[in-house]
């Protein structure tokens, strides 16, 4: 299983951008907003953590068709389903690589990104922290929906309106932290709400999504 | 006396950059090394700024070279659509990594400047957002140059890319003028005053801007050369493959 | 050695060890990326002409 | 009416695949090419088509009148027969598609959507576009993969028909079409492999 | 040409959700984004110029896809290529069909989500315009970054972060448009300016994209 | 150890394709599997690997212990020879990617890029994964596609001292491989097209 984790992540380097294409989307998103929005500092650094997080998930969304879509088109996939390994523990190093790619590096880059909206020092830490505990959550959800998907010709955007409502809940949790710290007020609640829904979503998800995978590869 | 146009055969061009690198690279070094150490040591604080005055030194050079690199870019993207000489087009790739560098640098440097100077780290001022908008462009240009196998296609498409990309930069700069007036004029105004006035930081600035112009063409030169020999590599990796 | 750089000694300083980073970054860069493709070049070359 | 090619090089993915190709056709005539695998048929017919420009030599095909036909079919799976052909017969601004479905029997399949056809009848459409784009030169990439001996014999007397209305036709097939006709080996003409010793323009 | 136009248009309807994607995924962003940055209607409707319109261009975006990769696997595109219509006119139809499914239905749609966020009722009106002027610049633009990278594996992500900087005016000016009106000042500039965009962008464009394709068609 | 197949249906997308296809193998025996293209070949391996479930009837595989080689080769492009061999060694478990190696003839070509390697050579690459499973029982789908005679031989040696070792083979194919096994025809198996008089619980 880590022979998989490796690989993935091996290719990702190799494929020119494995990492960088859902950073530069993130960055490309958060710099939009303020062209939309205009560039007053009050207005932005209140809005900061949910552009934040939406740009997140974006990024998170768009990064998604690589997951299962090459290893289907070239017949790994099928030899992925009668290997030793079960193919719940594939769902699970599938999206751990996604999370190492993607949600990784954009949690690194929050803060610089936090900068350009004008984000108060005080959420920086909980920005980050809210990320890292909620992308995995992104990752897992984004899996299970690549592999309803897998081998639709274009289930791109239909594979975006599945997943973007399952989304919600982290999205909600994820955005309420940040704002709470900003606004002096406790953080434990949205934060553990946001860990619970992780844990859940790593626990199970995988399970949905082999499933899922298996009537695909029928 | 021979066209200049015979630099633009491969060989040729690796024999004369061959001989020139040396050299190059010596001047270049002194140049750079003599005009930092002279801001960084040598220079007193300015009246109003302080020590951060000596960020000039970087920030102006890098920003300088950020936009020229693009310049160039342009220019050999041009050479190599109406001409066809393959090195031009090598060399607008290999412009590409030093551009987004420089532009990096001024960001940076800019960045920690704006801290002290106008008490936050970034504000959407337009000469600001402008190169930010340059550094997603020259991200771009290179994420295309990287993903398309056929040499010339790729040559082809960027060069494409780089033209209709230098028209949208400019309408970009107007765009960001017209949406926020910003915080960075003033101060470079009443640099600009300094100086004229005071030749104290004007002298070791300008040796830092050809330091840097002198490191821009060294690092063309070697990464040029770079591609030159990348593109024979794959030429004669794909005949093997072929035989 | 180092000049009085005042209240902005962290700005200044952190600005000029950014830039000789980034610089270091992209020489170091190339130079290696040039001796790696020297190097396999060199290779094929061989291969072929031997 | 001639096409004429005079010492043409083709390259893909920047490398030279054929060199030195020599061949004239002149109306009522259809010219085979032959080869393995991999030698270039392919690219030979897309640089006649005009979809990638030769690294050297020239060929002298009339503006316009060339109908060239791929490996793909370039059909729309969710329209039907018919509208695949108008669609066809609107962008060559020709007018009327039944002789084009009558001749390759897709008639009775004519409101059929394409995705429900069979590979074989596909293949058919795909041809029965060559006839609406009233164009007097047909560049075919093995036309008659996937056909029953019955639709080969009736793409054959297509060409022929098309022959004898003074058009031209470049085959390029691995099979016996069922007529007679040129065969140009593309074998000689493969690029040699150069000497490595210096660079030029091209880095060859 | 006009046949290639309505081809296109009758796919996108056939294929399920030609109109409807593009659409569902403006409504989604604009949703999210209050989940995101919070319910307090004094900042949503401050900001639901700038997120509208960002949400169109993302929409925009994800759809730009399909413009040329269907016609190039299936090869209608070489076929195209070689048929007597120039390639000028074809990229422009292909624009024009990416239009009227993705930016015309989220012109129309724009008030209903205004709606959404809050948009105060002086902006409605000007909302709707700038749109209609400015999402034929987004659908051109995308046209030409779709051409770019038409052929390559997976496009989508490197697509999005060539197409998105050339979005960067268009943004500006639509949304300053919208703010303006808001604002009570006079809207005449921007407006224009936008115009201008979307006129040049149209006039010029299609060729930068014939070239691309018969680049990428070698 | 034995594989049994006792009256099995198979379908594809909804239709049944294979009824009561009835056999057994047992170890150091290889059985073909013929019949004419779309008949059900793949669908059957696919079945008996257990990506898809039987529509009736049973299948007998000792558990894990049939490796399935498909149409499809599952290489990386960005991964060398021996990176894909390891990975695959990684997976199932199993030590040392040399053996397969040089059984292919591909340690020349160990440190190349899938993506850099000619059809033929992919091919052998994706049969010498066989060797690292580790597993006794081969269903391999027109393992010899784009083979040259020489890899033909190399993988007819490969599947022989498979069988030496107590191993099976399944076998779909067109051509001849160069050794003697067990046929087994497929036409018989076609399911039958049903009455329509009568729905049932399946809608069949
Ligand atoms: C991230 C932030 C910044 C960026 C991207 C940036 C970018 C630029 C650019 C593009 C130039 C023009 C170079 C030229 O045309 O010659 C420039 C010059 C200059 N900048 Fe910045 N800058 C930034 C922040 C700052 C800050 C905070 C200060 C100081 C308060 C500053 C002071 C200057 C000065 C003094 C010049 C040279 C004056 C001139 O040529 O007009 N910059 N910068
Ligand atoms: N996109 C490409 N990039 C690089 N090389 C290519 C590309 N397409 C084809 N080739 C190579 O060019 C050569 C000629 O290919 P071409 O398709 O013209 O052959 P062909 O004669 O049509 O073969 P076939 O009979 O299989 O259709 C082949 O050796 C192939 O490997
Ligand atoms: N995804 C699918 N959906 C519906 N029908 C399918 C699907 N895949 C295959 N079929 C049909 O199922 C039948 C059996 O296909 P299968 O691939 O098993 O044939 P095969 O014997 O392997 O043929 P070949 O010799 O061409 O490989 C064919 O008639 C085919 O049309
Ligand atoms: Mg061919
Ligand atoms: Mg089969």
């Amino acid at each position: 299983m880590i022979a998989l984790l490796t690989r993935d992540l091996i290719l990702a380097i190799r494929a020119g951008g494995g990492f960088g294409l859902g950073l530069a989307f993130f960055l490309i998103v958060t710099i939009l907003v303020p062209f939309g929005v205009g560039p007053e500092s009050a207005i932005l650094s209140v809005i900061a953590p949910g552009i934040l997080w939406v740009g997140a998930l974006l990024a998170c969304l768009l990064s998604l068709d690589r997951i299962f879509a090459l290893d289907f088109e070239d017949g790994s996939l099928d030899l992925l389903a009668t290997a030793p390994i079960p193919l719940e523990g594939v769902v699970a190093m599938k999206a751990a690589a996604h999370w190492v790619t993607t949600g990784l590096p954009l949690t690194l880059a929050a803060p610089v990104l936090g900068t350009l909206l004008h984000l108060p020092v005080e959420g920086y830490l909980w920005m980050l922290l809210s990320l890292a505990i909620g992308t995995p959550a992104l990752s897992m959800i984004g899996t299970f929906g690549a592999a309803l998907t897998v081998g639709l010709k274009r289930g791109g955007l239909l594979m975006s309106l599945l997943v973007l409502p399952l989304y919600v809940p982290t999205l909600i949790f994820g955005a309420e932290t940040v704002k709470r710290a900003l606004d002096g007020l406790t953080t434990a609640t949205p934060a553990l709400m946001l860990a619970g829904v992780t844990l859940a979503t790593c626990a199970l998800l995988p399970f949905a999504a082999a499933a899922a995978i298996r009537i695909n590869l029928r | 006396m021979a066209s200049i146009w015979q630099y633009a055969n491969p060989v040729k061009f690796m024999q004369t950059s061959a001989k020139v690198l040396p050299a190059l690279s010596v001047l270049t070094a002194v140049t750079l090394i003599v005009g930092l150490v002279w801001g960084f040591f040598f220079t007193p604080d300015d009246y109003k700024q302080g020590s951060t005055v000596k960020i000039m030194f970087i920030h102006v050079p890098a920003a300088l070279m950020a936009i020229n690199a693009w310049l160039m870019m342009l220019v050999a993207s041009l050479i190599w659509l109406v001409r066809r000489h393959h090195v031009s087009a090598l060399a607008a790739r290999a412009a590409a990594p030093i551009g987004i560098t420089m532009t990096l640098i001024a960001l940076f440097t800019g960045a920690i400047w704006g801290q002290p100077m106008w008490g936050t780290y970034w504000a959407w001022d337009p000469r600001l957002t402008s190169f930010l908008v340059l550094f997603l462009f020259y991200l771009g240009y290179m994420a295309l140059w990287a993903a398309i196998e056929n040499p010339d296609a790729a040559a082809d498409l960027t060069s494409v890319l780089c033209m209709v990309g230098s028209v949208f930069a400019l309408l970009s700069r107007y765009a960001v003028n017209f949406w926020n007036q910003g915080l960075h004029q003033g101060a470079s105004v009443s640099l600009d005053k300094e100086e004229h006035v005071n030749d104290v930081f004007f002298y070791p600035l300008l040796l830092c801007m050809i330091g840097f112009v002198l490191l821009f063409v060294l690092l063309v030169l070697l990464r040029t050369r770079t591609e030159i020999r990348t593109r024979r590599l794959k030429t004669l990796m794909a005949r093997e493959r072929m035989t | 050695m180092i000049p009085e750089l005042g209240k902005y000694a962290t700005e200044v300083l952190g600005a000029y060890a950014v830039t000789l980073l980034l610089l270091a970054a992209l020489i170091g860069g190339s130079l290696m990326r040039s001796a790696k493709v020297r190097k396999q070049l060199k290779e094929v070359e061989e291969r072929n002409n031997g | 009416m001639e096409l004429q090619v005079s010492d043409l090089s083709c390259a893909r993915g920047g490398v030279p695949i054929l060199e030195g190709v020599n061949f004239t056709v002149s109306g009522g005539e259809a010219l085979f090419l032959r080869g393995p695998n991999g030698i270039g048929k392919t690219t030979l017919l897309r640089t006649l088509a005009g979809l990638q420009p030769p690294l050297a030599g020239s060929v002298s095909v009339p503006h316009e009148s060339l109908a060239y036909a791929a490996h793909a079919d370039g059909l729309k799976a969710t329209l039907t027969v018919a509208e695949n052909l108008k669609f066809w017969a609107r962008i060559f601004g020709t007018k009327g598609i039944e002789h084009a479905l009558a001749h390759f029997n897709l008639t009775e399949l004519a409101e059929r959507q394409a995705q429900n056809l069979s590979a074989g009848q596909k293949r058919r459409l795909g041809l029965a576009r060559l006839l609406v784009t009233g164009r007097p030169i047909w560049a075919l990439d093995e036309p008659t993969v996937s056909l029953d001996t019955d639709s080969v014999a009736l793409f054959a007397q297509a060409v022929q028909a098309h022959l004898e209305g003074g058009g031209m036709a470049l085959i390029a097939t691995h099979i016996d079409l069922g007529f007679e006709a040129r065969v140009l080996d593309m074998s000689p003409f493969k690029a040699k492999t150069p000497v490595y010793d210096d660079f030029d323009e091209a880095f060859l």
